[in-house]
Formats: C-alpha cells, structure tokens, sequence
C-alpha cells in the first residue's frame, strides 16, 4: 500500500491538515450538520444542495480523504490509523461537515479492497472516492427478515451473463442509486449458504424497477427493487461464484459498525445536556445523565474497536456495536422527545425533524441486523455458547 | 372499596364497548381518516353519544347515563385498544367534571347539551411544551364589565372539532376558568399536525372579549374546578394508554406465533417469549392501577390524587414499553407505515405527554409518598 | 362451608373484628414486625420469644383467625374472602403481627382442603391453624434445580408402608420442621410426571437426617435432608398414588403467591421514602420513587389477584406474581442498600439485619420456581406461545 | 492520546499478574482468611511489593518500578477478577499520588518506604455513609505548636493492617491532610466486619497529639492534594470492579455451559445466551471508560475527572448487573456460602460505596458535561 503519511510525524501531520482544511473547507459547510438529508450522498444525479457543497466533496475527493485509508492508487488518502483519527479530529473541531457519505465508502469499497479483482478495484473504487457513482445493498428478499442466506433471487448463466429474476425489500435509497451490490442464487441445490453469488449490478440495466416503501417516519429511505430478465456480465462477481455469503458477512461486519456510530450519529445532532436545558424534571435528567455516560463509553468503545479492527480482525465482536450503538441510539432519541415535549409532537415543529428522525431510529436495530440477531451471534460466536 | 375485578355491568360494558368499535372504529378507520386529512368523524362519535358514552359521568336526571369512572375507564380503554379517534375524554370526562363541581344551576342545560351530543369540548390550558396548570400565564384582562384576552393557547386536543373551549386565564393574577364558544370573534385556531393524527389545535386568542357568564365557578376558583376534573381526564388517559398497551400487544403476539424465521415460528424462541411474558406482567400489573384509580374517582373523589398519578406513571411507562418492543418485535414490517404498529407507537407517545408525562406524576406521587 | 360470618354486614363485622383485636391483640404483638426473625412459626419445639407471643397466637387461633377463611371444623374462621381483607385491614391498623407463620398454613393447608381425605383433614388441618405442627416441604433434589418433576427419591411398597430411599435439598427449615411434604417416586418406569407421589412424613421417623446449607447472607433457612430406609403408611399419601404432581402444582401455586407478595413482605418494613431521607442523590430519589411506584401497583395486583382466585382459579396467573414480586423486591433491596450506604455494609451494622436480609432477597426469584421458569410458564401458559 | 488498546508490555504485565493470583490469590484464597477470621496476609502483598506492585505509581529514580496509571488499572482489574485481599489502592496508588502531589522532599523516604513494602497506608477520609471529603466535619484544634485531634473516621479500608493513616480534618476551618503513624497514642481502631470480609475499621482519636510535621502539603491544602489521589484511587478501583464483574461472568458463562437441566445444557437456552450477550456488551462498553481513565491519568491528568468518574459510573453499574446476574443464573448454588458467587457480590456492593457512589460520580459527570 502506498502509504504517503508514513514519513511525517502525526504532529506534523495534524498541522498540515489543520492547515489544509482551514484553507479549503467551505465556510457553509462548517456547520458540523451531517444530518441524512444534509451529507452529500454523491452519484449520477446528485443535485448539490450548495456550490460549497460541491467544492468541498471535489477538494477532499482530490486530496484522497473522503476515504482517507484507502490507498492512493485507488482514489484513498493513504492515510494510517492514526493520521486518519487526526483528520477527522481536526475536521470535528472545524465543524467541518463529512464530504461524501454512502454504502460505497462504507461496505462495498472495502470488501472490493479485500475480495475484488485488480480490474474491479481499478474500475469501481476511483468512482466511489470521488462520489460519482451511488451504490445500494440488495440482500434482503420479503418473508425473508433476518434469515439472509435465504436468497431467492434466482441468476441462471446464459453466455456470458447471468439472467436475474426476483425482488430485493428494504433496499435503501435504490430509488436514487446509480448500481447495486447484491446476493443472487447461483445453485440452489447448494446447502444454503453455498449457492449464493455477490453481484454488481447496473440499476439502468433493462429490467431493474423500484419501489419505494413509506415508514412510520413518513420517509421512503427504503426500496422494494424488482428484477424481470436483468442481464449481469458474469465479471460482475466479486469473489467467487457460491461463495457470496463470504464477502456479504464482511461486508456486514462493516455495515454493523456504521450503523452503530457512524449512521446513526452517536456523536451527531444535538447534546443531550442541551436539549434538557428548558426542564427541571428530576427523572428526566437522571435518565439523561446516565445515558450520556453510556454514549461517552459507546464512543470509546467504538475507537477501541477501531484500532481493534486496524490491528487485526473483530470478527463477529462487531454485533456488539452494532447491538449496543443502536439501542443507545434508541434511547438517546426517546429522551430527546421527552425532554422537548409536546414541542415534539408535531411534524416539523419547533424541533424540525425530530420526530421523524426519532421514528428512524426505530429501524436502527433491525436494519442490518436485528438486535435480536446480534445477541445470539455474540451468545454463540463470541462466548461460544452451545447450540 | 369495591373489589377491583369487573363487576356483572362492567364486564357487559366492557364486551358491548370492545364489540362496537372493533366494528366502527379499528386502526383501519384511523389510517383511513389520516389518509382523508380529516381528524374528526362526526359519525361515530354521534354512535358512542347513543350508546350513552358522551354521559358517563352526567347523572340519568341531567341526561346522563351516570355510569362512573371506573364505566369511563372501561371505554377509554376500549378506544385505546382500537386507537378510536374521538373527543371522549375533554367532552365526556373532563368537561362533565368541570360543570358538576361548579354547582351552578346555569350548567345544568351544558350537562345535558354534552349527553345528548350537542358539544364537542377542548380543554385550552396548556402554553408550553409541559402540562403545567399552575403556572399558566395568559391574562384576561379587566375593561369595564367583561375581560379581553390576548394570547396562546396550544396542544388543545379535540380544539378543531370543539364548540365550546374551556380556557384556563388569570384574572387579577388568580387562575380563573372560561367557557367560551369557539366561534367567539377573536378566536384563531389552527391545525397542529401531531404525529398520531388526532384532532389537535394552536388556539389564539386576539383580543377576545370575555363576559361574566363566560366564567365557570368564580374568579380565582378555577384549580379547585379543574383538579378534579383533570384528575378523571388522567385517569381515563391512563385508561386509554392501558387499552393501547394491550392492542400492540395483542397485534404483537398474534405476529409471533404466525411469522417463521429460519424454519420455525419465531413466538417458540425463548427470549422473545421471555421478553413477551414480561410485558405482559407489566400490563397486569399497571391493569391494577389503572382500576384502582377509576374506583377512587368514582367512590373516594378527594383522596384520589395519589391513585391517580400512580395509574398515570405505570400507564405511561407500560406504553412506552409496549409500542417499543411491539416494533422492535415486529422486525421490518413494524416500521413500515402500512403496518398498523406505527400508530400505536405515535399514539403512545402523545398520550405520555397530554395532561402530564411520567415526571409529573412521579413528582405527584413523591410529594404524597414523602419522597 | 359452614360460614358464620355471612349473617352479618361487612360493617358490622369490621366492628367487631375491630374491637376484638383492640381488646386481645397484646401491646408487645403490635409493633408490626413481620420479618423472618420475629414471627411466629409454631411446631412442637417452637421458643416463644415472649409471653405475648404465645398468647396472641392462642387467642386468633381460638377464633380461627390464624387461618381465616379455612371452614370452622378444621380451625379456620369461616370467613368471607370481603372479612379476611377487612381483618387484615383492621390488623395492620393496629400493627398487629400476624399470629402464625407457615408452610402449614401457606402452602400444604390448601392442598388438603382440596385433595385431602376427610380423615386426613380432621387429623392434620386443626393442628396446623393452633400453630401445633410446623412443616416443610420437600420438593427439590440435588442436580435438579428448575425441573421438579425429576424427582428421584424412591418410596417402595412394603406391605402398608412405603420404604423411602434418596435426598431432598433447599427444604426450607426442614431442621425446625415437625413435619414434611414430600414428593417422591412411585413408579420408576411411568413418564417423569405420572410417577410421582404426594406424601405426609414425620421428620422424627426412624431414618431421617437433616444437614443446614450455609447461605451468602450466613443464614441457614435451608437444609439437605436425607433418608435412610424410611417408613411411611401409606393412608398418608395426599390425592392418588403416581398422580401426586398434581397436587405438586397446587401447591405451588400457593407457594408462588406466597413468596411474592406475603413472606417477602412486600408490604412489610420500612417504607422506601423514610430510607431515603439522609440522601439529597437525585439518582437514587428518582429510582426510588419509580420503585415505589412500582410496589404501590403490586400490592394492588395482589389483592385483584386474591379476588380472583376467590373467585375461581387464576392457575398459571401465578408465576407472574412470583416474578415479579420477587423480583420488585429485590430491586427494593438494592435501593435501600445504596441509600444507607457504607452503614449497611457492616454485618449487624446501624441498619441490623438489613445486609441478611438483602442477600436473602436474592433467593426470592430462585426459590419456587425461577424468575425464568416463571417467564418461560407465563409465555407458554397463559400467553400460548408455541414450543 | 495513546490508543485504548494494550500496549505489549502492558499485555505482559496482564498475562503476567493474572497468572500470578489466579495461583497465589484464587477465591479459595479469600475464603480461607475469612474463615480463619483474617483480613490481611503479609505474604502476599510481600510478593506484590517484589514484583514492584507496591511502586507502580512511585518513579524508578525513588525506588519504584514507575508503570503508571493504566498499569495500575490493569492490576487492580486483576485482582478484582479473583478478588484478591491486598492494601494496593490505598497504598500503591492512593498514598503515591499524594506524597508526589506535596512536592517535599521530606517524602522522599515514604515513597522508597511504600515501595520496599516497609509501609501499609490506610486513608481515614469518610466519616458517614457516603464518601463526601468536602464535608468533613473532623477538627484538629491547635494546642500551641502542636494539634489535638478527637473524633471518629469510619469505613477506612485496610485500617487494620495499616501503619500509616493519612487523616483529613480541619485546621481554622481549613481542610489539611496528616500523616500519622497508627500508633500514635490515643488512636484506637475497631475493625468493622463488612459484608466483603475485607480488612476495614473504624478509627477513633481520642484527644491525638498531631505535629507540625505530620501536614502533608500545608494547613488548608488538602483538595489539592488529594483530589488526585482520589481520582487515581477512583479509577483503580474502577478497574478491580471490572475485574470483578469479568470475574463472576467467567465463572456464570462456565456454569451455564456445564449445568443441564431439562436434559440440556442451560447455556443453549436462547433467554439466558441473550442475557449473557447484553452483560459481556456492558461489560465491552465499560473496559474502555476504564482503560481511558488510566490513559488520561498518565498522559493529562489535570483534564482527567471526567474520565475517571465515567469509568467509575460505568464500573459501579456494570458490576452490580454481573454479580445480580451471576448469582440468579447459577440458581441456587449461586445462593450457598461454599459457592464463590457471593463473595463477588458482597465486593461489588462494598466497591460501589468506596471513595464515592454512582450518584456521586453521576452528579460529577453531569456537572462537567453542563446539565
């Protein structure tokens, strides 16, 4: 890997990029929002919701640091660990807004590093450092819930192609993606885990139609995605052919750990301290206190895991955050609206999104899976607990 | 006291309330509504004014059915199972309350006008974002014989649909209490889009005039009218919050015995069955709560308070708890809008707040407790 | 049931009861303590701690009262379900201790009344309201744990005898006890519930031992009893041969609605607000109060629950009252721990027994069946939830 | 700061000091000085002092071995793991700090002395049911040059065995820290049989003669030592309740994959491996507010109070959740004396009020975070 940071001290380091982003980041964009609707989520047809917007995504994409890890060669910074800490320190004390956000920064780029082929690696990770190409999760089947090795979606070889027909649920934004990472049944006379092949797919192939499902939030961040006759080029797969469920459980060890900090926004939107400013209930702030201890210990935890992660494998340990981030979240978001009120009853009252976002994180400890699942895979892989 | 079990006419109540609005007014009738944009239906709540429900606090001899608190918990706890919309517990609970402990002879014709279905009443006494009576700051001011009053009033439940609003101001700094026509000039209200869809207004007063005859009770006097009558508005909240409880549950538990994960019906997995047992012990025990406070209203009014913040605060938090694992337990489909979980977790988390949230009962109940 | 009371008005029987008490209750029995420690057990070797013990137990046990709704013959009062609440109403307004304490009275009196033969309620139930006998119970088995139902003590028919070889564990006081109901098995080959039978053993037969189990708290309410060629006729088996698991569950329901509400004392004690008031902690008021609040709805679920058994029965219904009175009381335990702070860390410290007690505590949703197995029968039961 | 994973040498000093007590100091170990009525064994804490536990705060140039904060936390989480008796809180961290803080020479020789082993402190500080050092009420009256001090300092753990108190008492009002040896004349201890069995007393002066010399620091400058050395206590004994509560998971998680019941092992029921799962989260959740408390300790201590009552909190809740879980999924062996489950649970109860309570870190923590 080139690793450009390796010759400077993170002092040095720290200086120049406290320099660097002092000098580029647009002052609108410093306003430490890195709310859903706010981040720049990139792809095809993005329409920035400010010049500022778009300059900040081109000069972080330019320096490499929308994924500051990933090699040079790939669209990455080439950062370390610990420079990569430093940049985002550095950014969090600017206010400096996240550049570029998505499924493609977050899962498929580094299951690409870890399984995709040279050329896939050429041809797909360059885009996604610079935002330009959107991508969307295609595993979950209806009925299927959290038994995601029950892929129905059927791909038959012809030629050089596989021929998809089926239907993917709780495909998010698949409405706004340009192409789609998801698992197909390549055998299905395979034992269930072995007959599944991950696939990327165009979602302007001839075939592709979407849905969107409405939530109790009132917002359709999800998708039912259909396919009739879609043709794949077989170099589309990445690992494998039958050997999906591998590169998906990496890749659902990633989507775990960004849903449980990064997503949901453990250390976003507003401080608990702040929204009880206006009550005086003794219940409330016990509450509220104890939760804050609980996210101040999340957010180590989840900087442990990290050099965890950087220093070897977390393997299944990565429920853990996925578990604890979300029902904390949960938590967090129901003591917001007590503390608020009635004010918060309404849609797009004096608290704008609070209620929708509040119904959101609902879906937090679901999506990706449940907490229900996350529980048994730690009862079993990581304490090994008998079946 | 009375024992807590339903008697032979709750339980006939209870079955005829259940029967009727399983019919008249499931959760699909609230989704329909919300899909119209409409918050009232003049229809069934004319039903429930016929099946005497709108009297269940008003004595046979002013017209009522004179059932009782315990009979108004019953109900609400029906429409809570449903998610019923209707202005029952401002027009049949509090309201009845407010005019009988008045003891004026003048309100006899609104007792009877309520039984009958003639008024739809919205209780305007809260201004800010937490249930605090007490400290309530809009001021009628004196010109000559009557009052103008100017300012707002919001989180008025049933206040689009009501004629008459019940207006908690001061007057010479003492809490006094009004009567006032919704249509008087002056008066402005607006739709708040709650999350759970219910009838709910921002109510502002520009200038209204106030007469004499508009003050229910005297000048000063309005607490002493109101506490009682918010206590039975409590009550049969904490009533309707119980009756939720037991709709997602319900709604939960059919879920996991029908829906299969990974070959086998996911109600046969120990920890959701655990998790399930507990809620349900949860709900038997707030259930005791919330019929000892309807007993207490209906048989030792004025030492009802403690029982009535007691009800309210395990009602609040059964809820919360319900509608939250009712969700979670549902997996995907539960969030979806077209699921009818959501609504139950909106309702719930309305009701936590209207006429007082958990902190202002346990602050109730601390004070009476020695805390 | 011969029912003397029903000729009067509750009124007038709350009068009378009133008075009686006022004039019998001695000044030493009312200062409503009803802990472990200084109630009134009863049984051939009981020590009355004072005069006024032995003579209040006298006096309520020549009305009946020391069993109050038990039928006159059989030395109960012949009270309505509406007398015995008033009795206790009137009892606890003069702080009268309850008058006897027991097995005898809780669990294996209501068993006879139901499956008993008439002999068998004339010889054992009138000794039993009089406080004569005392009795423990013998139910579980070393390595058996939850699962009461593999019950491996072996009785064998000798002529009108049975010859009973094996081991009981956790029966509670069984040191002190003049008596004990047993189960053990009959039939070796039946399925593990239909071999099982209910029976009336004295613990001063030929062959029995008993060894106490030191506890956490240092307290020995259990023991390990033995038995060693031990002869019991057989006119004492309760119900039928090989159906005594029947009865099993009948008592156990009892003993589950006794050990929630009644032995733990969830009424008893000091009140949570007077422990409370040497600490200003917002975090332990607003605990406590939710606690409070919590016990206030529990009390009120035991009398809804009371009336319903009267009623009819509430079966299964019970394990919620064992769960979560036991539970609740547990929690109630840990609060007045932390409000006394490091005074209730010391053995017979400032706050006595109040350390014993609190570990005692922890054995509340263990004994009679587990705060889990509880769970598990109220989600199978009463919930229907499949297996 | 430096990342919250171990370093290899602190990965060493782990393997190394668990290896040491799980030989030298298993609960079997604590179990026999309890029953023969002892509270402190000389010979292990000689063997901590060789292996340069006694000065891991104390720097190599005064004769200790100089590891540091997070050092010390990894050794007192050891010993929290088997619950090892030892005076090291006190002693190797508590004292260290304090001496240091004083910046006098005169120390010099107490800090060899603490880590030769020549010395056991004990800190005389609490003198009611809840540690609140600012309160202290204890007066040293001055008598010409010299002090006399009469009054009673409560739970002062390792009392017994101590030969050094260090006493907080007020001088014209002003609070100032003393060094006294335990055998100043008119010094009396009782021992105080805690639920823990740990060596703790009650110490009663009596009319004590304190010198000029034995102020550690000046008249008045005591906060400004001790909070410190507090704070370096608070976070080691954060790290002995981690210990503890992976200690008691340890053994339930061994005991849930062993015991059968039903014909099954108990730990493949879905309920309890839930249960298991949620505590190990807390406890993840925990170990890295108390490794950061030990890394903030090292690398700023004068930013670090935060931290350490975050970790203090987290521990203080996460033990109590493992212990109350521990005994209640061992059923009823967990409830027998010969079972090493209560003695986890009688520490924990005993750590949780030492050198503060949650709400005592809780309030601190809201304090600083501006609620």
């Amino acid at each position: 890997m080139t690793d450009q940071g390796a010759q400077q001290t993170n002092e040095e380091f720290r200086t120049e990029a406290r320099a660097w982003l002092e000098a580029n980041c647009p002052t609108e964009m410093r306003d430490a929002d890195n709310s859903e609707e706010s981040v720049c989520w990139g792809g095809r047809n993005w329409s920035f919701q400010s010049d500022a917007q778009k300059v900040w995504l081109d000069r972080m994409a330019s320096k490499g640091w929308t994924v500051p890890t990933w090699p040079v060669e790939f669209g990455g910074g080439g950062l370390t660990r610990d420079q990569e800490k430093i940049l985002r320190e550095e950014m969090a004390s600017l206010g400096a807004r996240v550049p570029l956000h998505g499924f493609g920064i977050g899962m498929l780029g580094p299951a690409l590093l870890k399984f995709g082929t040279e050329t896939q690696k050429q041809l797909y990770l360059p885009p996604i450092a610079r935002g330009e190409i959107r991508w969307c999760q295609g595993y979950s089947e209806p009925g299927a819930g959290s038994d995601l090795a029950s892929v129905q979606t059927k791909a038959e070889t012809v030629g050089d192609n596989y021929v998809i027909n089926g239907q993917k649920i709780w495909t998010s934004y698949a409405d706004k993606a340009d192409w789609m990472f998801a698992l197909v049944r390549t055998d299905r006379d395979a034992p269930k885990h072995r007959g599944i092949t991950f696939l990327l797919l165009d979602m302007t192939s001839p075939g592709v139609s979407t849905r969107p499902i409405r939530l109790i939030s009132g917002r359709s961040p999800f998708c039912e995605t259909f396919f009739d006759d879609v043709e794949v080029p077989r170099t589309q797969i990445v690992g494998e052919e039958n050997r999906g469920w591998d590169v998906a459980k990496y890749v659902l060890t990633h989507e775990r750990a960004m849903i449980s900090g990064g997503r949901t926004g453990l250390t976003g939107g507003r401080p608990l301290a702040s929204v009880l400013e206006g009550t005086s209930d003794p219940f409330l702030r016990a509450q509220a206190v104890g939760c804050d201890i609980d996210m101040m210990a999340m957010a180590l935890t989840l900087e442990r895991y990290k050099d965890k992660a950087k220093a070897g494998s977390i393997g299944d340990a990565s429920s853990m955050l996925k578990y604890y981030g979300t029902e904390l979240n949960k938590r967090r978001f129901e003591l917001m609206m007590a503390a608020a009120g009635a004010d918060a009853l309404e849609w797009n009252g004096p608290y704008g999104s609070l209620p929708t976002d509040w119904l959101r994180t609902k879906a937090n400890s679901i999506e990706g899976g449940t907490s229900e699942i996350m529980l048994s895979v730690i009862a079993k892989r990581v304490l090994e607990m008998p079946s | 006291m009375t024992s807590l079990l339903p008697t032979e006419d709750e339980t006939m109540l209870d079955d005829m309330a259940r029967g009727f609005l399983s019919e008249a007014a499931p959760v699909t009738h609230l989704r329909a509504m919300r899909d119209a944009g409409k918050t009232f239906d003049p229809d069934l709540w004319a039903q429930m004014v016929e099946m005497g429900w709108a009297g269940v606090l008003i004595p046979e001899a002013a017209g009522g059915s004179g059932m009782g608190h315990a009979a108004a918990g019953i109900l609400a706890r029906a429409m809570g199972r449903t998610l019923a919309s209707s202005p029952f517990i401002p027009t049949a609970v509090i309201a009845p309350v407010i005019f009988q402990a008045a003891h004026d002879p003048r309100h006899e014709e609104t007792l009877r006008g309520i039984a009958e279905g003639k008024h739809v009443f919205a209780l305007a006494v809260d201004e800010g974002p937490k249930h605090d009576p007490e400290n309530t700051k809009l001021v009628a001011t004196r010109a000559g014989n009557a009052f103008r009053l100017s300012g707002l009033k919001t989180f008025v439940r049933n206040g689009n649909a009501a004629d008459r609003f019940l207006v908690l101001a001061k007057v010479d700094d003492q809490l006094t209490l009004f009567d006032v026509p919704s249509d008087r000039e002056g008066i402005q209200r607006t739709e708040m889009a709650l999350v759970d869809s219910q009838d709910t207004a921002r109510v502002q007063f520009l200038d209204v005039e106030l007469r004499d005859e508009d003050i229910v009770g005297e000048i000063g006097g309005a607490m002493a009218i109101l506490r009682p009558a918010l206590a039975a508005g409590q009550a049969a909240l904490a009533a309707e919050m119980a009756g939720l409880a037991s709709g997602i549950f319900d709604l939960t538990l059919g879920y996991l015995k029908e829906r299969k994960q990974f070959g086998k019906v996911i109600g046969s997995f120990q920890a959701l069955q655990h998790r399930a047992a507990k809620l349900w012990c949860e709900m038997e025990v707030t259930e005791s709560a919330v019929i000892h406070a309807g007993r207490m209203l209906d048989e030792s009014p004025e030492d009802a308070t403690l029982a009535v913040s007691l009800a309210s605060a395990r009602a609040i938090r059964t809820a919360a708890l319900a509608v939250q694992e009712g969700v979670q337990l549902h997996g995907g489909i539960g969030m979806t809008d077209e699921y009818d979980a959501g609504f139950y977790m909106k309702r719930a988390q309305v009701g936590a707040e209207w006429l007082g949230d958990y902190g202002f009962h346990a602050a109730r109940v601390a004070a009476l407790r020695g805390f």
